[in-house]
């Protein structure tokens, strides 16, 4: 039997002062990630704006950002879950190190994480080498690149968020599930995943947004090439060099476009 | 509990509200200290009612008032937690993180008692269940009748002008059961609040309730006390909860009702038309013939079904339309007998057994 | 009294501090150069923070509380605040000129600006928006090379990366970046003639004493001793 | 009654092959983040490392790193958690674009989110500049803005990952709790705290992690000035310029930090 | 479900676990198709046992055996998937993302059934209990017996070979109980795997079971068939249960037993030493003086409380050294006799009413 959640009070709230001490911290949240996006939109120069995107290279970059962050998600929801399941589920130190261990690529400056793409999957790459000699594949300066770098990047946000996420679904559903029949497999995605569903999509949200804010690793593993691998960022990057109006305004674009996909994707996807 | 709420006017709600599709309009009245049973099939809106009442869920029409006070009405409502409810959930849902010393505390301290209070009352309320070994047990390590005395205790120790326990007693053993009942007749005894009590088992409401509400569908069928109740049951549902074979019929002559199961010869009454006629199963005796002698009231009827309680069975019979009736005879004449489904029998029932008042 | 900044300089009470802003190529020489002063002028302070020359100097637009900054090349000076583009505040401290590097074991076999032509020789270039990037377009435009480019990375640290990485056979740096990179990079000088120059300009912000001076000692013989040392040309 | 958690298997594990489907795409994804950081191990110039670690930079960029870093989660604990909760629980479109807005931090990619942080917080910021001139209070370039940069660009990790966490929280308690009489800060504090417990240790080591490598924003906002505002990436990024295999040295201590740090905290922490 | 499950050799089990510092060693046997129910006070370690058998609790030693194969040995244990059980659990824990019949159908479904079958089994558990129209529905728009039916529907779907059901109708309304009860009775008798039921409800046990297992303490106290049990109590709680008076004696005449109570006078046995005596709270009949005539056993009490229960009314009593007797009496003795606590009052038992057997 659920309780209901609308509230019974239709007017008068009476615990007001204990309210406040929820909400005044939470304004200050607010303020503190607001008040520097307002700036920048007050600062931006609106009139320009028209023309800066019709540079030649915005368009390139926004697809190339929309194609690799997405493929991002995908690769993070496919390989992601299943881990962060397992390590919420595991116990031991094994799997505290190795949860240790995941959280790495957060820590790492990006540019840093881009060296270490660049030694594991670059020409002379502890993976690269063989790759390139065996299949005459080379990863660095395709898109390829951008996605790895991505992954490598976002994928841990996720992995972390999601692993919290399933931490919290209570156990008993996955020993019922068991007593069922259920495979470990089939509890994974029957009953974890569902339950787990409000985490999954923050850990998306995280991911996808990390990915596309995502610069160091991008432009030191996969380079900067208009077309290739020249996500938005790295345009926006590039653009500040010798123009920041034009920076701004395109930073401008990538925001209301992420606010946009993002919520109306989380409107419609959780709750 | 004595002497700490204000229900110094009682309860007086009218609750309209819906879930999904499925609504309830239920008028409750209580004076203080009095305690209310609500009964009714699953599914008929008990549960419900305790939400509205509690504040969890939005009144559509109605009121509630409380000691005097407004909680509920057209203009105002105040939120669950400005409302003094004692309030215990059918799945007990005691805080997973909050050990049962910390559950049952969790009330008195939200509302401001100090910490030494709270461990004092704490430790009185666990013991009064029964409980006070397992005070520092978390709810994982609980049985389920040990947490549905702590999520009790819980409900008890808020000082509530209002309590409203959903199935208190459900999961425990029946040996406890008797001593828990026992023990909350003794406290809702003391208590000038006004206690909403669902229950399912009739020993519960009839032990400890003033008055009895039975539901369906979410609307009131019968209200009464429980004499009233027990004697003149008024719908199917309330006969078979108190344990008596219920008709509706037809006042045709000073002492004969016009029943589905034909025409029953009562003890007599003074009125005309719609009637209820009600006999308990252990009025009706099995006969292999049809008896003669003093009952006045036969039908030749088919075995349904028969379960054995000890050296008791109760028979459920029905005649050739399908009416059921119930008896309740001795093992030993289940074997005489041999009664088993499909046996047909003699059933009688003494006009003396019979009761019958106006519906 | 000042120019865009405030500075941290002599008007802090207790002790002096000079704040400096350096391009990031310098900051090894700027490194050496805060530390020669703080032992020449006990009790004076340098703070250099070093950053790409376009950050620093939309800092100094917002109002970083800096002395002075170096920047590299001269095209940024126009996103300064318009007094510091007062031409009479700045000097030219240094100089650089491009410089082709490769692999240390050169696999490509590239020995010179012509090899960059050649379609087995990936080539990473800096940027358009960046004057390394601007710089060697002009550079080869003007030797008629057209390159087979991979990137073009948006500064020199993530250009030089890939050279010393293998991931790329070719680049066009600055030399001083190749000296930098202390033996991980090799260098292959560009023909004067086909080469640009790229100057150093250090710009004062505030008119206090201390940063004058420590301009001073970067302009003096001294400091070009240090500058050439990291392998900028003398002014 | 709590079903026990430790599995009743003394030895066969039947369902092998559905186990397998779980560990297969679980260890993809550890590898997509092992390796480069094992062949940034391989790579590392492990000899000179002691003569690396000795440079006199390090040690306050690591103190500085840590003293901000610990300072951004804490703000986000303090600031962010109560943000959370009332997003969790908030209904409504107003919810779901605020929700949305508190993303584009992640999105931003760092440098420009260090230009809008100057925008607001600069000496000509919208609030900077009433600071600068009613209080005389300067911000960029302190260690304050080292702060807010990280607060700015991790809490938001915080706030997404904790709300996904406080969604998953069983509203009955909330209610129960209500009728116990607990006011929202009671509810709050007692109940959807320690039951979104896991979430928020997870949402703290993202934020953690995140602010820890934070690097764009810090240098545009905060500048490069050592024992002020050189955080540990700043110091690697400067040693990266002149001597990658110390920058590398250093990323690897970093990292060996935060392993080191995480795995003892939440090994403590969760569970 | 007659035919499906392969319990040809039915359960043998030796479980001894712990959880926390409360350990269970309990033997449990019952042949195919037989119905053992586990009664036995809070905490006594019911919902252990069965935790044990579905592998939800490792055995610390012991073993499980079910149809002949071994789901725990000493060396080797079945995971939980791999035994082919049938759980309800107390607190229903339905899978609240799913709709009843998406609960229902989880277990078949996981066992590979097809869809169509699946949706056709679904359909047919869910009618059964009389939910069909709540196919649709998730947990959270269920009332608590509704969802404890579903629940019971989801463990009968999955054709076990062994039914673990913990407290499966302590929700229900007493006529959705008799009818569930019919149903259940009817599915289990078709059934050959072996059944576990868990239960506080005699009437559950006596109905259903074919063996009644009583636990103490994660000990085994008392076990045999229903009327074993219920003639025959072997400790104070199974007496409780199955609602007699029970003392434990020694014989020292061939007629009388000295108990607590004082020399109970009995039938007459033919044994000596420790001895159960045994007899109905309805034999027992109160008398404000000490009576006259046949009844051989007469005590002095003191009524502790008097529950009314309608018609009849259940009053408990306790001599000087408070040694409690229960009697059931017409609720016009108790006005009759001024019967509330406090009162002293005479208790008479006939010989004839007085079982006696040897401990
Ligand atoms: N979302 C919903 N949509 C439709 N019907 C609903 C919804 N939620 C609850 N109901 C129905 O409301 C009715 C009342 O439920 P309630 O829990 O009040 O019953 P109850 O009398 O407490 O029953 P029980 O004795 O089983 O606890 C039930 O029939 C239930 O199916
Ligand atoms: N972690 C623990 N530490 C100590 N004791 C525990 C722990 N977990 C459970 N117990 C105890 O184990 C005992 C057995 O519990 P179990 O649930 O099996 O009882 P039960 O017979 O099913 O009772 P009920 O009729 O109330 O459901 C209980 O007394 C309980 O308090
Ligand atoms: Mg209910
Ligand atoms: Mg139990």
């Amino acid at each position: 039997m659920s309780i209901d959640s609308r509230p019974a009070s239709a007017g008068v709230a009476s615990p007001l002062r204990s309210r406040t001490s929820l909400i005044v911290p939470a304004a200050v949240g607010v303020a503190l990630v607001v008040v520097p996006l307002t700036a920048l939109l007050l600062r931006a120069d609106w009139a320009a704006l028209p023309q800066h995107l019709a540079a030649p290279t915005v368009w390139p970059a926004v697809r190339l950002s929309l194609v690799t962050t997405t493929t991002t998600v995908l690769i993070s929801l496919l390989v992601g879950t299943p881990l962060a399941w397992l390590l919420a589920r595991a116990t031991g130190r094994a799997a505290t190190w190795l949860r240790a261990v995941l959280t790495v690529p957060l820590v790492l400056p990006p540019v840093v994480g881009g060296v270490a793409l660049l030694l594991a999957y670059g020409r002379n790459g502890v993976v690269g080498a063989p790759l390139d000699e065996i299949l005459g594949v080379t990863i660095p300066f395709t898109p390829v690149a951008v996605v790895l770098a991505e992954v490598f990047v976002a994928m841990p946000f996720y992995v972390v968020a999601v692993e919290g996420a399933m931490r919290q679904v209570d156990r008993r559903y996955d020993a019922l599930a068991a007593t069922l029949g259920a495979s470990p497999w089939h509890t994974f995605a029957r009953v974890a995943v569902p339950l787990a569903t409000p985490g999954i999509a923050a850990g998306a949200a995280l991911a996808w947004a990390r990915a596309l804010g995502e610069f160091g690793a991008t432009i030191t593993f996969a380079g900067n090439f208009v077309g290739t691998t020249q996500t938005a960022p790295l345009a926006v990057y590039t653009a500040l060099e010798q123009d920041p109006e034009a920076a701004i305004a395109l930073s401008v674009v990538m925001l209301t476009v992420s606010v946009v996909v993002l919520g109306a994707l989380r409107g419609r996807w959780v709750r | 509990m004595a002497g700490t709420s204000g229900g110094r006017e009682g309860l007086d709600a009218h609750v309209v509200a819906t879930r999904g599709t499925f609504g309830v309009d239920v008028t409750v009245r209580a004076a203080p200290g009095e305690v209310l049973a609500v009964l009714g099939p699953n599914g008929s809106g008990k549960t419900t009612v305790l939400h509205a009442l509690a504040g969890l869920l939005p009144l559509e029409e109605g009121h509630v008032h409380v000691g005097g006070r407004t909680w509920a009405g057209p203009q105002h409502a105040l939120d669950p937690a400005s409302r003094r409810t004692g309030l215990l959930l059918a799945d007990h849902l005691l805080f997973p993180h909050l050990t049962a010393a910390g559950n049952v505390g969790f009330g008195p301290r939200a509302r401001g008692m100090p910490g030494t209070a709270v461990a004092e009352r704490v430790t009185t309320e666990l013991a009064a269940l029964g409980i006070a070994d397992l005070a520092d047990r978390r709810p994982g390590g609980l049985s389920h009748g040990q947490a549905q005395r702590v999520a009790l205790a819980r409900a008890l120790a808020t000082d509530p002008h209002l309590l409203l326990l959903d199935e208190p007693l459900a999961a425990l053993d029946p040996a406890t059961r008797t001593d828990v009942r026992a023990t909350l007749a003794h406290r809702l005894a003391a208590y000038d609040g006004v206690t909403v009590l669902v229950t399912h088992d009739p020993l519960d409401a009839l032990t400890l309730a003033d008055r009895l509400v039975f539901l369906e569908s979410g609307r009131v069928v019968q209200e009464g006390t429980p004499s009233e109740v027990v004697d003149r049951p008024r719908s199917r549902y309330v006969a078979q909860v108190v344990g008596l074979n219920l008709y509706a019929g037809n006042a045709t002559a000073v002492d004969t009702v016009l029943t589905a199961l034909g025409p029953v010869v009562t003890p007599g009454f003074a009125h005309v038309g719609a009637t209820w006629v009600a006999f308990a199963p252990s009025a009706v005796s099995l006969f292999p013939e049809r008896p003669e002698g003093s009952p006045r009231n036969t039908w030749p009827l088919t075995v349904a079904a028969v379960e054995l309680l000890g050296r008791l069975a109760r028979v459920r019979l029905v005649d050739g339309a399908g009416h059921p009736v119930v008896a309740e005879v001795t093992a030993a004449s289940v074997t005489a007998l041999r009664l088993h489904p499909g046996t047909t029998v003699w059933a009688a029932v003494k006009a003396s057994e019979v009761t019958a008042y106006p519906a | 009294s000042s120019a865009g900044g405030t500075g941290g300089g002599t008007s802090a009470a207790g002790g002096s501090t000079v704040t400096v802003l350096a391009a990031a190529s310098l900051s090894e020489a700027f490194s050496d150069l805060a530390g020669r002063f703080e032992s020449e002028h006990p009790g004076v302070r340098v703070r250099v923070s070093f950053g790409s020359s376009s950050k620093l100097a939309q800092q100094v637009a917002q109002g970083a509380p800096a002395d002075l900054v170096a920047l590299a090349g001269t095209t940024v000076l126009a996103q300064l605040p318009e007094e510091a583009q007062d031409p009479a505040r700045r000097t030219i401290v240094a100089r650089n000129v491009l410089e082709v590097a490769t692999p240390p074991d050169d696999a490509a076999g590239v020995s010179g600006l012509a090899d960059l032509a050649r379609p087995d020789v990936a080539v990473v270039l800096c940027v358009e928006t960046a004057p390394c990037g601007s710089a060697a377009d002009e550079v080869l435009g003007r030797a008629g090379v057209t390159p087979n480019v991979v990137s073009r990375e948006v500064d020199v640290r993530s250009t030089l990366a890939k050279i010393a990485l293998g991931e790329a056979d070719a680049a066009i740096v600055y030399h001083s970046d190749v000296v930098t990179a202390k033996g991980r990079v090799r260098g292959v000088p560009i023909p004067a003639a086909l080469n640009t120059t790229l100057d150093y300009p250090l710009v004062r912000l505030t008119d206090d004493v201390h940063p004058a001076a420590f301009a001073a000692l970067v302009s003096s013989p001294a400091g070009e001793a240090v500058l050439v040392d990291a392998g900028f040309l003398a002014p």
